[in-house]
């Protein structure tokens, strides 16, 4: 019998096979927080003292929109196709198997924003000394959006527009993770020291990933309906 | 509408269930008996309740009177040992779309349980070649015809190691060949002491199947709400 | 009692509008709340005459069905 | 012909518990409320500090409180739906949730009808004021996931699932927004914690708790009863209770 974890990887190598054949999903999110981020300077003022201010807290808000906005393709396919049902009607625990579609959101959502932030922090003129904590926040932070998205994304599995009631009941959520990252940030741009907020989002991130599949997979079951 | 009394103990039994969906009874006190070696085709107007009764069967649905029984345990206490036994291909036939026959297939396989599978085998080609697949393997399956599609679907009948197959109209779409060679693999399975329960439109047209009929009748059904 | 008089009680010591303001929004919220759930009695019974009403229909329609002789009589 | 639904269900015996047990709670509310609020605004003594105006403590505090107590007991409602496949568990959402919601907007108004005269602004990001509005949001996406499902069922299913990660998230968030509090205005004086309270004001207090603890409970069995109707509308009893059953049948 295969084991709970050759059915992870397939899960997982199938998830980015099929992003790869469909490059625009995986990339439109990121394009969307690139202009999100780019529409502040231009509302506000291009004075560099202010961008660098506001940077963190708009770099953050702009990367739980994009995670929202890539949400939709995490569940939804393979529920209208039905892999999702197959995936139900396997000995292995799904709860287990789902954190492997959790993983390739990820890999294919947060992990970019990791790799986009410098730019993202040359653009709003973050000081040198801060980027590099903000692409520790969004390293540390973004498996978090990715596992708690996937709740909500389970949950409106049966509506035909859940778009903006997964933002309703998933914005709340992510309120603690803004709080703690944008304040390492800040923190790093002033030279303060910024492990406690570090292991803080490290903690809620580990809380989440752990705790999250067993939300998910009750939601995908009751979907079945 | 209850049928069989056979006294050895069934492989699959529902026994006495009943579904309430969106408030209507859609069927009540429904006994089906599954024996080794069975095949059951459950018919039915439209919306009487044939494919709930197949989600039912395969543990996706719970009944909201009665229980399953797999070899006389209810299916909640031996979940994983059923699903290992169990092949159920729905109205949506988990298929990808972005990946080409051949990659459905090895998917498929995974799903099946086989752990030997790496991404080529030579028995994913003779599949493919019985159910006139070759030359399209590389295709995206996606691309293909309707009945191709189903046919990559139905790939797994030829893969599977499981005893029970749960069958959703697995003749839709195909034509009169696939249709005998579908019937043909029933029969070995049959002959092998698997069982299967199906719903079709279509009479089969193999005089050879030992078919039991089951009919779904909803002019007896309650309107609820 | 904090207050010599009525006319003191309801000024609140300067702060009456704000007072008061709190005390009646609040009512209207349980009240609002309270009502509604008896709004949705009222509902449910209306939706419950309408059941009945078609599962007569219905039941009406199955015995006309079942007795086609009575029918033809008629 | 009701053969195969079950002669004598649980949700009856259930609805005739509340039914018998709301008059009590309401009795007991009304009693209590009266008590608390005459005695909270004309008995208690007046603050040295804040005036007459603190006497919007005895509303906001009680339904601060209770807004988080409704959020929880509607998780545990969620808990037992889903470990135990109990029904009236799932249904009792529904019914938690607006009360609960309702809670939530009385601490804000009061909050921030309180700030007006204080702080001279009717919202400051104060923690507990942005605790609170942060439940509300909580609370709206439980009943608009609830209300967005065609099927009730699943609807109440759903609303279990995310009242549960709710309130694994709730600590979290209270901690997080109390923090960047702290961190935002420095050591400011928080209006709603006094370092202490003179026991001629905590009476009213501790009575006006009471009596929004048990009007909470009276308006979710309120619409409790409702929903267990509205699930059992089909079912003899529902119909005999709403006097819609008719002679013959």
């Amino acid at each position: 019998m295969m084991n709970s974890w050759q059915l992870w990887r397939s899960v997982l190598v199938k998830d980015l096979r099929i992003a790869a054949r469909r490059r625009s999903d995986a990339l439109n999110p990121l394009l969307f927080l690139l202009m999100v981020v780019t529409l502040f300077p231009l509302g506000i003022g291009p004075g560099p003292d202010i961008l660098a201010r506001i940077a963190p807290g708009i770099i953050w808000v702009a990367a739980l929109l994009a995670t929202l906005l890539g949400l939709d393709r995490l569940f939804k396919d393979d529920y209208n196709d039905g892999s999702l049902e197959q995936l139900c009607l396997l000995p292995q625990p799904l709860a287990f198997t789902l954190t492997a579609k959790v993983a390739a959101h990820w890999l294919l959502s947060g992990l970019p924003l990791v790799i986009l932030s410098p730019v993202l922090a040359l653009l709003l003129n973050l000081p040198l000394d801060a980027w590099w904590a903000l692409a520790l926040t969004l390293l540390l932070g973004t498996p978090a959006l990715s596992a708690l998205g996937a709740i909500g994304a389970a949950l409106t599995l049966q509506l035909q527009r859940g778009g903006s009631l997964v933002s309703l009941i998933l914005l709340p959520l992510f309120i603690p993770l803004l709080i703690f990252a944008t304040s390492a940030v800040e923190n790093a741009g002033m030279g303060l020291a910024v492990q406690g907020q570090l292991a803080i989002l490290a903690a809620i991130s580990v809380l989440t990933v752990t705790l999250a599949p067993l939300a998910m997979a009750a939601a995908v079951r009751m979907s079945m309906n | 509408m209850t049928q069989s009394t056979n006294t050895a103990m069934p492989l699959l039994h529902a026994d006495r269930v009943s579904s309430i969906r969106s408030g209507r009874v859609l069927f009540s006190q429904l006994q089906l008996a599954v024996q080794a070696g069975e095949i059951w085709q459950i018919s039915g107007a439209n919306g009487a309740g044939k494919s709930t009764l197949l989600r039912m069967l395969a543990g996706l649905l719970v009944p909201n009177e009665g229980e399953v029984r797999f070899n006389g345990q209810p299916l909640h206490r031996v979940r994983d040992d059923y699903h290992q036994q169990l092949l159920y291909i729905g109205h949506k036939a988990a298929v990808k779309p972005e990946l080409s026959a051949l990659e459905n297939v090895f998917w498929q396989r995974r799903l099946g349980g086989d752990t030997t599978a790496t991404a080529e085998q030579a028995q994913d080609w003779d599949v493919l070649e019985q159910l006139g697949l070759l030359g399209l393997e590389e295709e995206m399956t996606g691309r293909l015809s309707a009945g191709q599609q189903r046919r990559v679907a139905l790939t797994r009948l030829w893969c599977s190691t499981a005893s029970l197959w749960i069958l959703d109209e697995p003749f839709t779409s195909l034509d009169v060949d696939g249709i005998a060679l579908l019937q043909q693999r029933f029969l070995q399975h049959l002959s092998r002491g698997g069982s299967i329960v199906m719903t079709s439109h279509q009479p089969l047209t193999d005089t050879q199947l030992p078919l039991q009929q089951l009919t779904l009748n909803s002019a007896r059904a309650e309107v609820l709400l | 009692m904090a207050f010599d008089s009525f006319q003191e009680f309801v000024q609140m010591g300067g702060y009456g509008f704000y007072v008061w303001l709190s005390f009646f929004l609040t009512f209207l919220v349980i009240a609002g709340v309270a009502l509604d759930a008896l709004i949705g009695r009222r509902r449910l019974q209306r939706q419950s005459r309408t059941l009945q009403r078609r599962r007569q229909r219905l039941s009406k329609r199955q015995q006309r069905q079942s007795s086609p002789v009575e029918e033809s009589k008629r | 012909m009701w053969r195969w639904l079950h002669p004598y269900a649980k949700p009856e015996a259930t609805y005739r518990l509340v039914d018998k047990l709301l008059p009590w709670f309401a009795a007991l509310t009304a009693v209590s409320l009266l008590v608390g609020m005459v005695w909270g605004l004309a008995f208690a003594p007046s603050d040295y500090q804040q005036g007459d105006s603190y006497r919007i403590i005895y509303i906001h505090v009680p339904s601060a409180i209770f807004s988080m107590g409704a959020y929880f007991g509607m998780a545990v409602m969620g808990v037992i739906a889903l470990v135990w496949q109990i029904k009236t568990a799932e249904w009792s959402i529904p019914a938690i949730a607006p009360v609960g919601a309702a809670m939530t907007a009385i601490a804000l108004f009061t909050g921030a009808i309180w700030g007006k005269p204080m702080w001279g602004t009717w919202w400051v990001w104060d923690a507990r004021l942005t605790s609170e509005l942060i439940l509300l949001f909580l609370y709206v996406g439980v009943m608009a996931l609830y209300y967005a499902f065609d099927d009730q069922r699943t609807g109440a299913k759903a609303a279990a699932i995310l009242a549960i990660v709710g309130v694994v998230n709730l600590p979290i968030i209270h901690y997080s927004v109390e923090w960047w509090n702290t961190l935002h205005q420095g050591a400011t004086i928080t209006k709603f914690e006094r370092p202490s309270i003179a026991t001629s004001m905590l009476w009213p207090l501790l009575i006006s708790l009471l009596g929004f603890m048990l009007l909470t409970i009276s308006l979710v069995m309120m619409r409790f009863k409702n929903e267990l109707l509205r699930h059992e509308l089909h079912r003899p009893w529902a119909q005999r209770v709403l006097g819609t059953a008719e002679e013959s049948h």
